[in-house]
């Protein structure tokens, strides 16, 4: 039974890397006021040049650097046209993943029968055979290890560093930023286009170390999950781990439940993360959505395009 | 119209729709290759348009009626979703004729085809039955229609044949194609114990390569992937759609398509040539092999039917009568998981 | 035109180095309106200067020109007399630049600590630890009081200030550019203030500080430049010789009332149009800005309500219009009780207003103005359920505040409109309503002084109908002008009310700093403060 | 001239110039690039291009077929628009329109078979079912400042798996053998169709849809105070307007919008609700809607644009062989020409 519970959450840890990829990219560039829809295509497009990348000089790590790229650029596409050109950014983003979904299933076709030698799952010594932890967080692929690394660092970046002020401080007041010397524009796109890799390095953990695997549109709206996942957070780093593990635990309990013949809706399971997204800004409220940047709720709000 | 000039020339033009991309190791790789199969038998006679990832919505329509535009006189819809947007299709179109793919209803100028792979899986079933060392059997499947159900129930009724503790766990994905979901599924069975898997998904190629990798054995679907497991792959149930699109087309062609077996619910099995057991991997003992090969001579010869009275259901309901052999129409109607199975119909 | 009154002080001017930083000719516009023509500007170290000037005369513009805000069409800027370019404020940063925003640039959310460590850090990691040891040296060697650790949300306005300064110092800027610092601090603050400034100064800073009080000027300033409609329009090397009135008379030049000549005779019909009970607001912190207020505005009467503004004008202006709900008490208009209905209500009583910060609160940037009187002000006109646009043109044209403000054609965007004109909107649809009630917040804003006239003799003449009028302003010299009555709305209270006749302005301007508090220095004695 | 007609043409004309400008940019500097794309896949673009041309615009099924997706992307397009004009960002039309959807099945399973007469009930279920799945996100907006962005975004995904769910279950085809589908409508129930194509005369609700709203946002105090609501929530409140009641009012209005496009998509094209049924439409009337500005009139322009991309895109799959999602290419290369072009902001 402990091994079940183990593999289950151990199982729940490494299906939502990449959500939480793309959930810490997308918190990144929110933090800085930029709502990035087009998370959905940047994960495609990492998903697709980590694929192929590592078909091509078998070596994954290169493959999930690729993946990165190609996510940042894909972000570039949506940090010039909403934060350079102004343009809507919800509608910006959306009309992004539709560009990445379009490349991705025009260069992808050649690709869906490669087979490709991944990314296998380390153990890490000692804390890999601690009971029960060791086995759930300690027995991963490296991407897995380096989104959860990530999480602490990006909290650290956002509080500690001059560049995290200045990020945050771009969420909140860009007029503040600019007039101590930064350029708002410079920070959201730096941002953004940070935001696109690592979404882009969590379309590449789902193709190269967890599926090994490209099929179109194989993201299947896990952008979108890391988006509601922020709102979650409350634009916390550490907020957003633990969104993603309960998000990917929902799943992988009830895929658990399924096989032990507990019957569950599938569709009514996948709906929890979006029901409790919801219900958490319901009950918790005001006060936590004080948590969001103030340039953020202009774009949410309407009042900035 | 294009139409005319193809037929003039001698040529007719073919269209076949694809749900998913044509090397999935899947559904869709099957049925491409079918097609190619097809088109190489019949020669110049005919000329293929081929529409790849064909949404089963009423985007499907107007692939068909593209098609018909550019002269196709004979439209295969490949998935069970196409066959809505077919029907409609086809009452627009009586001079084209439709050949679906799985479907349960027909039209004047619409014909169903299918196999029955249910036999193949059966096989399948016994091969994991024999090979099984924890009993646990893993089937990952996407939504509960009867050719999933009856899949399920076949492969359990074929390794319990040989092995009365073998049980089959079922996962739903809800979903024909999300690798990260079936990653997730595979990686949940196997941690429950599941040491030999199968599935019923539209695209193959991540189960059977997770399989490998986390070192258990396979059964396949759709098609051979024995090249993505060389030490887990046992075998697995494919298509052999070469041999039927070709006399589909060829009745057709011969203006002897109406009224034939093929202009309604048509139906092949394992004897027909239409689906066939997969090729065995280096993990299945010679004599596990003859075993199965010996079935399969017993189904082919009418001596063994792979899904017989007495069947009872999960709660011990007896669904068909001991010594009754179910129609294939009584069996296009499962509706319920054989005992044996664990897990349960999503409602 | 400049005026430099180089006789009074030849003597000084060889004694001047090359100035620190220098504009020169720098022109600014924004669309047609020029907010700077050719201003000339210069600094020198161990000096403060003073820029003085009317709203609008074009004193932020040249401030933000010199941090590199606005970019000038024409004119450049030189160090120490050597050309130099202001791009960004990063430019002007790298220059030894410091400045205070008029508007505040701090970050509400982010505490003391991180507004500061945003505009001071140099290297990648925050040493927030020394940082905080930096701001307390500071804090006490200028005797700022800054709690580092609070979020800036919560600090009040010169809390606020406070914190832009220690900012500014701790970026080691030498030039320092303050646009309206002692705006928002209490009386009492700003002697410290400006202690703190001369320390500066004594340091060898240089300081530019924009202000519109003559007696900061007089008690720290060497030398100050007036400004007027954009233009510099004197530059005096030395203060020598200034009062108080020669600046005033500096700053709005040779300009006497006209138009109304005296104040007219009370013609009060004396029927209460709208009656305050024991009213209580809070502001949008949730804090009680304004409590036991009691008020009774009759028929032909104006209440001019002196105070300082962020003293709870805003909120009660809202609390009478029905925008923001009581916390206690009672409003009631011809004997019908309002408080608790919504604002419909009010403006049904007749309540009419003129919005206190009109881009913000009355103004839809893409509707024309014909639009904006459709919506709000002219009589509902409507032919087979649709707009009468016909017939609302015709009552626009009719209407004869529209005429007399000479408010902008019907079919201009609202979004293009002046400052003066979208106030000239406001006031003339407020007007149209044909009110019984007018609420007016700071009417006067933005207009030009013969619309300010112009609006004053309205607004006497809406009193002359019998409309009862609650006139907003911090400008005391308008309140006299047409006032009955006197209240002050000051630390929480509204007292009064007060004779105009019988209570010096220079009281009244205590009163509003000090709050009850006050003690008359004219005369000696308190204040007779009514219950 | 009355003044009205006036103002009106000004209004047309101040907003065509910069809707051409943008769209002329958009006509160009895509084709040209989606043209790159080709010929890096090996495809002859000019030839594509014809066919692709051919596919939607050069034949009368490919004009209908082009309007028969236009229509509900126009409708989805003015759920975005009629917010929009009074500040509110409805994101969601995705999952009205499902839910819209739902209602039709919901209200067809209940009557049973009934005859031409059940048509209107239909719509009406439709339309009650959109509106109601927005508004939940108006009721959350007007009692619990909840941002209608993130709750309508929200909302798209539990509708969706709401009526994948309930077509699994209650709603479920006896005779689809499992299958997620809705029973079929009887021919009775469905929009009447013109001669052997897709048209249908429920589409015609589109265009109705746009003037009456039109004349509602442009001609009435009603869309006045609407309109000063989204320039100025604050100006509005200071008119008397009841502003949380508009945002109510104006999220309905929505919801019923995309629920048409669902009874659309469910009586006119598909004669059933599948989980797939209308996927994709909202958002692309959220694009359509933010193309043109929110013009209510302009929209079927842009839907029109829209859907003959989406349309022609079946010529890359028959004609050049490539999968059909490539189009997506050119749809989001000219989305994001015309948004780079300039902020397309919509006006009071
Ligand atoms: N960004 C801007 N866009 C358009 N007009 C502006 C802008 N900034 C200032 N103005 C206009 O320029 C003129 C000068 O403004 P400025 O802020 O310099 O005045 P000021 O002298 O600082 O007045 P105050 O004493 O009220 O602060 C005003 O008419 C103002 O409305
Ligand atoms: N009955 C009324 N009630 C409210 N406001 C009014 C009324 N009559 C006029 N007003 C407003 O008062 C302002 C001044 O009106 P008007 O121009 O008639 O005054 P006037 O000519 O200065 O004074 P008088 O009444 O002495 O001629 C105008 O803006 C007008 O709209
Ligand atoms: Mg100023
Ligand atoms: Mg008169």
């Amino acid at each position: 039974m402990l091994s079940i519970v183990e593999a289950v959450l151990g199982g729940a840890v490494r299906s939502s890397t990449a959500v939480l990829f793309a959930a810490l990219g997308e918190l990144i560039a929110e933090r800085a006021g930029v709502v990035n829809l087009g998370t959905e295509g940047c994960m495609l497009t990492g998903a697709l040049g980590a694929f192929a990348v590592t078909a091509a000089t078998g070596n994954p790590y290169l493959g999930a650097l690729a993946g990165g790229g190609c996510g940042a650029l894909l972000a570039a596409v949506h940090a010039y046209v909403a934060v350079v050109r102004g343009a809507n950014q919800l509608a910006t983003g959306m009309a992004v993943t539709i560009l990445g979904l379009g490349v991705t299933s025009f260069w992808g076709r050649s690709f869906v029968s490669t087979q490709i030698q991944g990314m296998e799952p380390i153990n890490l010594p000692v804390l890999s055979s601690m009971p029960l932890l060791g086995p759930i967080l300690f027995q991963h692929d490296p991407l897995t290890y380096l989104s959860m690394l990530l999480a602490p660092v990006i909290w650290l970046f956002l509080a500690r560093t001059r560049w995290g002020l200045a990020l945050r401080a771009t969420g909140e007041r860009q007029e503040v930023v600019y007039s101590v010397g930064y350029s708002p524009t410079m920070i959201r796109f730096a941002a953004v286009v940070a935001g696109g890799f690592l979404a882009g390095l969590g379309g590449a953990q789902l193709a190269v170390a967890y599926t090994l695997n490209w099929v179109e549109n194989m993201t299947q709206g896990r952008g979108y999950v890391a988006v509601a996942m922020v709102i979650f957070a409350s634009w916390n780093p550490l907020m957003a781990v633990a969104g993603s593990y309960l998000f990917g635990g929902a799943l992988s309990l009830q895929l658990a439940l399924q096989a032990q013949g507990v019957g569950v809706s599938p569709f009514l399971m996948s709906a929890v993360p979006y029901l409790v997204t919801l219900g958490v800004l319901i009950v918790v409220g005001r006060r936590r959505r004080q948590a969001m940047p103030d340039e953020l709720r202009a774009v949410f709000e309407g009042s900035r395009g | 119209s294009p139409a005319g000039d193809g037929a003039a020339s001698g040529t007719t033009t073919v269209g076949f729709l694809f749900v998913g991309p044509k090397d999935d190791y899947g559904y869709n790789q099957a049925a491409y290759l079918g097609s190619v199969e097809m088109e190489k038998a019949m020669g110049a006679r005919v000329k293929v348009l081929r529409a790849e990832n064909v949404p089963e919505t009423e985007e499907a329509e107007r692939v068909m009626e593209g098609m018909i535009n550019q002269g196709a006189k004979v439209i295969f819809p490949t998935s069970y979703g196409h066959l809505d947007p077919a029907l409609n299709v086809a009452k627009r179109h009586p001079t084209v004729t439709f050949i679906h793919q799985g479907g349960l209803k027909t039209a004047p100028n619409l014909g169903t085809y299918f196999g029955n792979i249910y036999e193949t899986v059966y096989l399948g079933g016994v091969a994991a039955g024999k090979m099984t060392k924890t009993n646990k059997l893993g089937f990952i499947v996407s939504f509960p229609i009867p050719q999933v159900l009856m899949n399920i129930n076949a492969f359990e009724q074929g390794a319990k044949s040989v092995n009365p503790n073998a049980t089959t766990a079922v996962v739903f994905t809800a979903n024909w194609c999300d690798p990260g979901k079936q990653a997730e599924a595979a990686n949940n069975l196997i941690a429950q114990g599941v040491d030999v898997l199968t599935q019923h998904q539209d695209c193959s190629k991540t189960i059977v390569e997770t399989a490998e990798r986390r070192g258990i054995m396979s059964v396949g679907y759709h098609a051979d992937a024995s090249a993505l497991a060389p030490k887990g792959w046992l075998t697995g149930a494919v298509w052999n759609w070469g041999p039927l699109y070709t006399q589909e087309v060829k009745a057709v062609l011969d203006g002897k398509w109406a009224g034939s077996p093929m202009s309604g619910k048509y139906r092949l099995g394992i004897k027909d040539g239409a689906v066939d057991l997969a090729k065995f991997g280096a993990a299945v003992p010679a004599d596990v092999q003859a075993l199965i090969k010996a079935k399969q001579k017993d189904i082919i010869d009418g001596k063994l039917t792979p899904i017989e009275g007495p069947v009872k259901d999960q709660s011990g309901n007896v669904k068909i009568a001991a010594g009754v052999k179910p129609s294939i129409d009584d069996l296009e109607k499962t509706d319920y998981l054989v005992e044996g199975v664990i897990g349960s119909v999503p409602r | 035109m400049v005026v430099t009154d180089s006789g009074a002080t030849g003597g000084d001017q060889g004694s001047l180095p090359v100035p620190l930083l220098e504009a020169r000719g720098v022109t600014i516009r924004f669309g047609d309106l020029v907010a700077n023509q050719d201003v000339d500007f210069s600094i020198y170290p161990g000096e403060i200067h003073a820029i003085l000037g009317e709203n609008g005369a074009g004193k932020s513009t040249i401030l933000k020109s010199l941090f590199g805000v606005y970019h000038p069409q024409a004119g450049s800027f030189f160090k120490e007399g050597h050309p130099i370019r202001i791009h960004s404020p990063a430019d002007a940063r790298s220059l030894g630049m410091g400045m205070v925003f008029q508007d505040l640039r701090l970050v509400p959310a982010f505490t003391v600590l991180e507004n500061i460590a945003l505009a001071n850090s140099r290297n990648a990691s925050l040493d927030l630890g020394r940082l905080r040891g930096r701001i307390t040296a500071l804090a006490e060697r200028y005797h700022l009081t800054v709690d580092p650790d609070v979020p800036v949300w919560q600090l009040d306005l010169a809390g606020r200030q406070r914190v832009e300064i220690v900012k500014v110092l701790l970026t080691g800027a030498n030039i320092i550019l303050l646009d309206e610092p002692t705006s928002v601090l209490a009386l009492s603050e700003v002697d410290a203030f400006l202690a703190m400034l001369r320390r500066l100064r004594d340091e060898g800073h240089a300081i530019v500080m924009v202000t519109h009080k003559m007696r900061e000027v007089l008690a720290c300033a060497g030398r100050v430049t007036v400004m007027r409609a954009g233009r510099v329009v004197h530059t005096t090397n030395s203060l020598e010789g200034l009062n108080e009135d020669e600046l005033v008379r500096l700053m709005i030049g040779d300009w006497a009332p006209t138009g109304i000549t005296g104040r007219p005779a009370v013609t009060r019909a004396g029927e209460p149009v709208l009656r305050v009970d024991n009213l209580s607001v809070k502001d949008d912190k949730g804090r009680l800005i304004l409590s036991e207020v009691n008020l009774t505005l009759e028929a032909g009467e104006i209440i001019g309500v002196a105070g300082i503004s962020g003293n709870g004008q805003r909120e009660l202006a809202e609390a009478l219009l029905g925008l923001r709900p009581l916390s206690a008490g009672r409003i009631i208009a011809h004997d019908e009780t309002l408080s608790g209905a919504p604002a419909a209500a009010f403006l049904n009583a007749g309540i009419a207003s003129i919005p206190q910060n009109p881009r913000e609160e009355g103004v839809v940037p893409g509707l024309t103005v014909l639009e904006h009187f459709a919506y709000d002000g002219l009589p509902r006109r409507e032919h087979r359920m649709q707009v009468d646009w016909a017939a609302l043109s015709a009552d626009f044209a009719a209407a004869p505040a529209v005429d007399e403000l000479n408010v902008p054609e019907p079919g201009r965007v609202a979004a293009t409109l002046s400052g003066g004109n979208v106030q000239r909107m406001m006031v003339a649809r407020a007007l149209a309503r044909r009110p019984r009630v007018m609420v007016a917040s700071y009417p006067t804003q933005g207009l030009d002084i013969a619309t300010t006239q112009r609006l004053m003799a309205l607004l006497l003449g809406l009193r002359g109908h019998g409309c009862g009028v609650l006139l907003f302003s911090e400008d005391l010299s308008e309140l006299y002008q047409v006032a009955d009555v006197l209240v002050v709305v000051t630390h929480g209270r509204m007292l009064g009310p007060f004779d105009p006749v019988k209570i010096p302005a220079y009281d009244v301007a205590g009163l509003m700093v000090a709050g009850d508090g006050y003690r008359s220095n004219r005369l000696g004695h308190p204040l007779e403060v009514p219950a | 001239m009355s003044v009205f007609t006036v103002g009106l043409t000004l209004r047309v004309k101040r907003d065509f110039k910069p809707i051409a400008q943008r769209f002329g940019v958009a006509a160009v500097l895509p084709v040209a690039l989606f043209a790159l794309f080709l010929m890096l896949a090996g495809v002859a673009p000019i030839d594509t291009f014809a066919a692709m041309l051919q596919s939607s615009v050069g034949s009368s099924y490919g004009i209908g077929e082009v309007l028969v997706r236009a229509a509900p992307f126009a409708l989805t397009a003015l759920a975005a628009v009629i917010p929009a004009r009074a500040g509110l960002l409805n994101v969601g039309a995705e999952g009205q329109l499902v839910c819209g959807g739902l209602g039709v099945a919901a209200m067809a399973f209940a009557l049973g078979d009934v005859s031409p007469a059940g048509i209107p009930l239909l719509i009406v279920a439709g339309m009650a079912g959109g509106a109601a799945w927005a508004g939940i996100a108006g009721v959350l907006r007007t009692k619990l400042q909840l941002s209608e962005t993130i709750s309508t975004l929200l909302l798209n995904y539990i509708g969706y798996l709401l009526v994948a769910h309930v077509l699994q279950g209650p709603l479920k085809d006896p005779a689809s053998f499992n299958w997620p589908y809705s029973a079929p409508l009887s021919d009775a129930l469905r929009f009447a169709t013109l001669l052997g194509s897709r048209v249908n005369v429920g589409m015609l609700l589109a265009p109705l849809a746009a003037g009456v709203l039109a004349v509602l946002l442009f001609r009435t105090y009603w869309g006045l105070n609407l309109r000063v609501t989204g320039g100025n929530p604050q100006a509005a409140r200071r008119a008397g307007i009841n502003v949380p009641r508009t945002y109510l009012t104006v999220m309905l209005i929505a919801g019923a919008l995309a629920g048409l496009a669902g009874v659309l998509q469910v009586m006119g094209v598909e004669g059933r609700l599948r989980p797939t049924s209308g996927v994709g439409f909202g958002y692309a009337g959220f694009l359509a809607a933010w193309m043109v500005g929110h013009h209510p009139i302009w929209v079927l322009l842009s839907a029109l644009l829209l859907a003959a991309i989406a349309v022609s895109g079946d010529a890359l799959q028959i004609t050049a062989g490539l999968p059909a999602s490539s189009i997506n290419i050119l749809t989001a290369l000219v989305l994001l020409g015309v948004l780079a072009r300039g902020r397309a902001q919509s006006r009071g």
